[in-house]
């Protein structure tokens, strides 16, 4: 195994040297607790104010209205369950392509006696914001979408969710850790009241991540303890990963716009490649509104896990859109809501470009994928062999 | 590597893999009904396993399986085959993750159908 | 201003240089996400995996019984939430010096039902078992007690807790935030079912904790999302952090002895010292049973923040015991619940000692606190004066 | 730094720090009660504050504008004292952080009790 490709930006992405360089003084140098009145305290407040007023700065809100947090999954479920233990009972409209984060916090809220509407999708992952509308009722507390779709790249349609949103006076959460930092977002124009985002998708470090939650917005805090956060989130302030979470926005507040063609071009060249050279094939996802970087192709009557084993013999990272759990191949919940039949759904494979990702890179997947998709089919009980 | 360097050889080269006209017995076994599959078809001579063919859908550990499976399985009698145990295509394997064994089960009981099918052919 | 010393480790402690080194490839090349099944994926999962070992060697249990969580404000509401939510109502006791992520945790799951007791301390902030004992009811869900005291320092009496605990069955939380790393936890022998700790107090990074929880323990968890941490925690891993708080275990497993020693020793100078030259001061908490690095005074008729101010601008980082918000000096609970007179409890300064701690270092505090404490008096309007 | 450098040179070496002996107006100012106080003596001439001398309790902020408050009163008129507002002492001391603010309130407070008091003496 001499050649490595990473396609699995979807997944995690490295830290990019800039803001590593930026993180690293706060280990050991400015050490202190940012709660702390002392010089060694201010110096790391200090850091972590100029992390707040980057993000602040690029979502073009107030630095007031954001809120550190361990991650994208703890911004999801702080948005929602903040929302919803907020109002103390009620009605919650989501999706059924959301990230678990959201999904399974929903579903523990109807253990608590919230009710919950799951809205579906199209065949593209889609969401019909006429159904959005059906679902609302009077008691209706929150409404919580996410962006874009990480297995398949389908892009929400948000701004017309958030309209409707607006119009009731419904808060809207949108899960966008796939979109912050890789497409534009503007939370007025699009009706956003809470914005999740996760450092390690956008080449900052992982346990980081931030929510957005625009002032005056009815919310309780989900951890409790000291007050820090202006007394949202309690809990001493990851303060390397806070400082490595703004420059890595503010790195991508430079280089999103090149980077999101250059992906944009390097997947038309990964599908066309992987189209020509592999026979039953597609791609899932919306055909334009979709994310960048991310191709997920589904190869009928092939198991999702062989192929990333296949890849990953060859040095290739890419992720399974099924799971083989004891015996059971379970395409994800995304694939099953779009309605994708079993024998495509199985050969799930989502490819993931990032940073690194050249055009040697993805001729170089597309020339192992052939015949490892070729071998696989050899052995199948089916017409396909 | 969750996978031991047999397995992963099996999964990329697998022996015995495809199918088979007319055989002496065919067998199945499927997981929990969620299109996992193996199928064994075996040519039986004096009693024995003489070629042994398989087709499989599921994830790499499990055609791994079925290719050890079918290696174990060739020149051996019928009857015997009956008695070839999960366990016997694990180690063979060199082990399998926990959550993958599976894969052996699921061999060892489609190669069984097949032995069974081809002794009641024969009876 | 030349010199800096820094007083404040129970606050925060800098990384230790062999624990940095060994995070520093998990941000930019040993980057998956250990939830992946490729290389890169599972590189991840060993340095994850390597990281619970070591902590379970530490602490005599099995990799399994540990969960990583944010740091530990988290650790501490998952395991007093996810005990109470697992049980659905009920009592729970817990101690009036707790730190705000317990005690606050307590008070939040009041607000959906729970009734709490706050068991009350002595004069030296030591809680008295059998005050425990007659706080417990039939319906007593959870026990949370704090071992050592981060203000003051006070070791409490966990193993006759435990044993009360063990005996009427009802799971015991200890939160070792500060004590873990220092002096020795038998979690079997002292009863304790669930114990919190975090990294960043232990010369880890900030941002990473994690929770004890024994085999058999009945518990929910508090963060949904993906099947992280078996199921008992969502959110993507933070790598780099869980490695740090791995090597950062072991590095106190090889020097706690030693440094304790040496950190009672500089305690005891320092105490010396400010008591020889500072009238009218004490040492809070227990005398004996005590952290080894912690020194919390009580300067009569001073206001704590002036004399945290005053050390600042001679270089120095303490903590202030008492609070002046918005022209209140606010003795911390932790002081109020000691019964500390307000004259003593206005002027509580905590000094904290680590590693770099040096007997240079002890002699130029003392040396400024003596003139600093002698001004502020000479403005008193009060006898001292 | 939180403070300015005036702020700190106060806090450091509080000008009229102490009491004074028969004073020809006192006055204190408590922040709700909690122990936070400041109190000033006036020694007055010819309607002047001639002297001024200070004792408190309270943070730095607190201590060094009871000094800059002691600065700015002597050699004015008592009737002017009464006129002295917080945002005065704040200005002078080169700005107080938001919640620090309070310091100035407790000095121009107590500073105007003492105005009183005096005039209320030789009245
Ligand atoms: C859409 C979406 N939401 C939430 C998450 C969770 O974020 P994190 O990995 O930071 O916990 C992810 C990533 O896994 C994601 O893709
Ligand atoms: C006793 C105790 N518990 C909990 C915490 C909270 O831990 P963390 O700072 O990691 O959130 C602290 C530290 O602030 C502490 O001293």
């Amino acid at each position: 195994m001499t050649r490595r490709v990473y396609l699995d930006h979807n997944a995690s992405t490295p830290v990019h040297p800039e803001v590593m360089a930026e993180m690293l003084p706060y280990f050991t140098d400015l050490y202190g607790n940012p709660s702390s009145i002392h010089a060694f305290g201010r110096d790391a407040r200090e850091g972590v104010d100029l992390a707040r007023e980057r993000i602040a700065r690029f979502l073009k809100v107030s630095p007031q209205e954001l809120v550190f947090t361990s991650g994208g999954t703890e911004s999801d479920n702080f948005a929602v369950k903040g929302l919803a233990w907020a109002r103390g009972r009620g009605h919650l409209i989501t999706s059924r392509v959301e990230h678990h984060a959201v999904f399974r916090t929903c579903q523990a809220l109807e253990g608590f006696g919230f009710e919950g509407t799951y809205v579906g999708v199209d065949g593209y992952g889609m969401l019909d914001p006429d159904e959005v509308r059906r679902a609302i009722r009077p008691d209706t507390v929150a409404i919580s979408v996410m962006h874009a779709n990480s297995e398949v790249g389908t892009i929400q349609p948000i701004g017309e969710i958030g309209r409707l949103a607006r119009e009731r006076k419904i808060p809207l959460h949108v899960d966008a850790v796939q979109t912050f930092g890789k497409i534009p977002i503007d939370v007025d124009a699009l009706g956003i009241d809470l914005l999740s985002f996760s450092g390690h998708k956008i080449y900052g470090p992982k346990g980081i991540g931030g929510l957005y939650v625009r002032k005056g917005t009815k919310m309780v805090s989900i951890q409790h303890g000291g007050e820090h956060e202006r007394r949202r989130r309690a809990g001493t302030e990851n303060v390397p990963g806070i400082v490595g979470l703004g420059k890595a926005v503010e790195v991508r507040a430079r280089d999103m716009r090149a980077e999101a063609e250059r992906l944009t071009a390097l997947r038309t060249r990964f599908w066309e490649g992987v189209r020509a050279r592999v026979p039953e094939v597609r791609l899932s996802g919306h055909p334009t509104e979709r994310l960048p970087g991310t191709a997920s192709l589904l190869v009928r009557h092939v198991e999702s896990e062989s192929i990333v084993l296949g890849l990953d013999l060859k040095g290739i990272g890419v992720s399974a859109g099924s799971a083989c759990t004891a015996g059971n191949v379970e395409p994800s919940h995304v694939l099953v809501a779009m309605g994708v039949p079993l024998d495509w759904a199985m050969g799930a494979v989502r490819c993931s470009l990032g940073r690194s990702t050249t055009a040697e890179d993805i001729d170089y997947v597309v020339a192992c994928l052939e015949p490892i998709v070729k071998k696989l089919r050899q052995v199948l009980p089916v017409g396909a062999a | 590597m969750r996978y031991s360097a047999t397995v992963l050889d099996h999964f990329l080269n697998p022996r015995n893999a495809g199918m088979m006209r007319d055989p002496d017995g065919t067998g199945e076994e499927e997981y929990e009904g969620c299109g996992d599959l193996t199928r064994f078809f075996l040519r039986v001579r004096d009693g024995r396993a003489v070629e042994i063919r398989f087709q499989t859908y599921g994830c790499g550990p499990t055609i791994a399986a079925a290719s050890m499976a079918s290696e174990l399985a060739r020149g051996r009698a019928v009857d015997d085959l009956c008695r070839l145990k999960a366990q016997d295509i694990e180690t063979a394997l060199e082990g399998l993750p926990e959550d993958r064994r599976h894969a052996a089960d699921v061999a060892a009981g489609a190669l069984r159908a097949a032995a069974l099918d081809a002794l009641g052919k024969r009876g």
